[in-house]
């Protein structure tokens, strides 16, 4: 895998999705048999409350831990490509917080690459949101679910793919 | 020896600081650097307690028991919340 | 969940991925929090020898069975939106096979749902791949490790799923 | 009794037949109704004693232990490959 095959990027602008997911299949080479892609969105709160958000980042670091973050992915699974893009600044109701595209020869280690990635954004990534609604505006608390999702990751070394692949499969 | 101290998100507002230069005698770990702050009084001294807080040294996440040197960026920060 | 959130097509001409992910959020309401999306690949064997694949299908029971697996996952997850596009007939090398996206308020859910629709897709849904190379044709046999993929979801809930059924059920 | 017979992928190339219409005698099961069509002789003996053959009546996927009425459609195909 090339080093380009990796990209972070943090941006105050909406996310292109489509552009995200085309970009990242055009650095992944005719072997990609699988692509995942993740998109976090600001949602409406059950008690309809959220108009929309403000995030706020540690800039450098972020860059930096983001991009740690897929180095272990790669590290971990057998990827051709991932990507990263996180927006900041101001952002409505319905609009894209975050874009994680993986792709590989296989579905397995797509999957769990773009999990492992998302679960340690969301516990090791130095954003922080601010819920903006009718009552004015608040920091979001974080997860404890976030934390235990994370741990998960934490225990078994690399073994973590659920299926073995046995090197004479040719197909996806 | 020389530090920048810089805050984040809740923490920020709550200490109406975004971040500073800090000038101190002797080599020392951030426990004891936070003990410094918090020889500032409210807010600091309350804030700066938390026990979930966050600190990154040079923009890689760390202990309160790291040694800290000459020209290192200390960053506290509330857990964080993004994706 | 309304029933239109769930939907299931089989076509014989390109998937347009982008069209089918804004659609997916299109039914999905403001509730939408996570939003994944898989694409399956035509993809390069390891030799070179695949130019293309032509599927074939059942028509009739694939769009059945692939509408139980999709009611099968929102039956165990709290979706908002699901669905599958999968292609039939002669397709190149980097074309799309088969789309899975789906939406929930936390991406946990949206991401066991897509694994387990593939899961199930690949293991019980009549499609039959034929890899076209240089060499000439041959039928793409099935991977223990999708099998193995699939057990991992009949422990628990599997009344919901259309596995084999014992014979003195069947008596009519 | 009448039994509509769909074959597919490599299973419709092998015994060079994609679809019939079967008139039996008696009600049977999945396994009675591939005994009687491997008595066609070869390639049907051979290919429908391949174990790991799928089996749908009624476009769901079940058991070689279903019994069969008039009018089903039965059909055999070897094991998945979509996605």
């Amino acid at each position: 895998m090339s080093a380009s095959a990796l990209q972070v990027r943090i941006q105050n602008t909406a996310i292109d999705v489509a552009a995200e997911d085309a970009a990242l299949l055009g650095r992944s080479g005719d072997a990609a048999g699988a692509r995942v892609s993740f998109v976090g969105l600001v949602r409406a709160d059950p008690d309809g409350g959220v108009r929309g958000l403000t995030l706020e980042h540690y800039p450098g670091m972020t860059e930096r831990a983001l991009g740690d973050i897929l180095a272990a992915a790669a590290a971990r699974w057998p990827l051709l490509a991932a990507g990263v893009v996180h927006r900041i600044g101001s952002m409505q109701l319905g609009e894209n917080i975050v874009w994680v595209g993986v792709t590989a020869a296989h579905r397995q280690a797509a999957f769990m690459a773009v999990e492992f990635i998302m679960d340690l954004l969301k516990t090791e990534a130095p954003f922080w949101k601010k819920a903006v609604g009718a009552a004015g505006e608040h920091w979001v608390s974080a997860r404890a679910s976030d934390e235990q999702a994370r741990q998960r990751w934490a225990q078994a070394g690399s073994a973590t793919l659920p299926t073995a692949v046995s090197p004479d499969d040719k197909d996806r | 020896m020389r530090l920048a101290i810089k805050y984040f998100a809740r923490l920020r507002e709550q200490l109406g600081c975004a971040e500073e230069t800090l000038e101190v005698a002797t080599p020392l770990r951030v426990t004891e650097l936070i003990e410094l702050l918090q020889q500032r009084g409210e807010p600091w001294r309350g804030q700066l307690c938390d026990p979930v807080l966050m600190v990154a040294v040079n923009q890689c996440m760390t202990t309160r028991a790291q040694k800290l040197g000459d020209g290192d960026e200390v960053a506290f920060f509330p857990p964080v919340t993004g994706g």
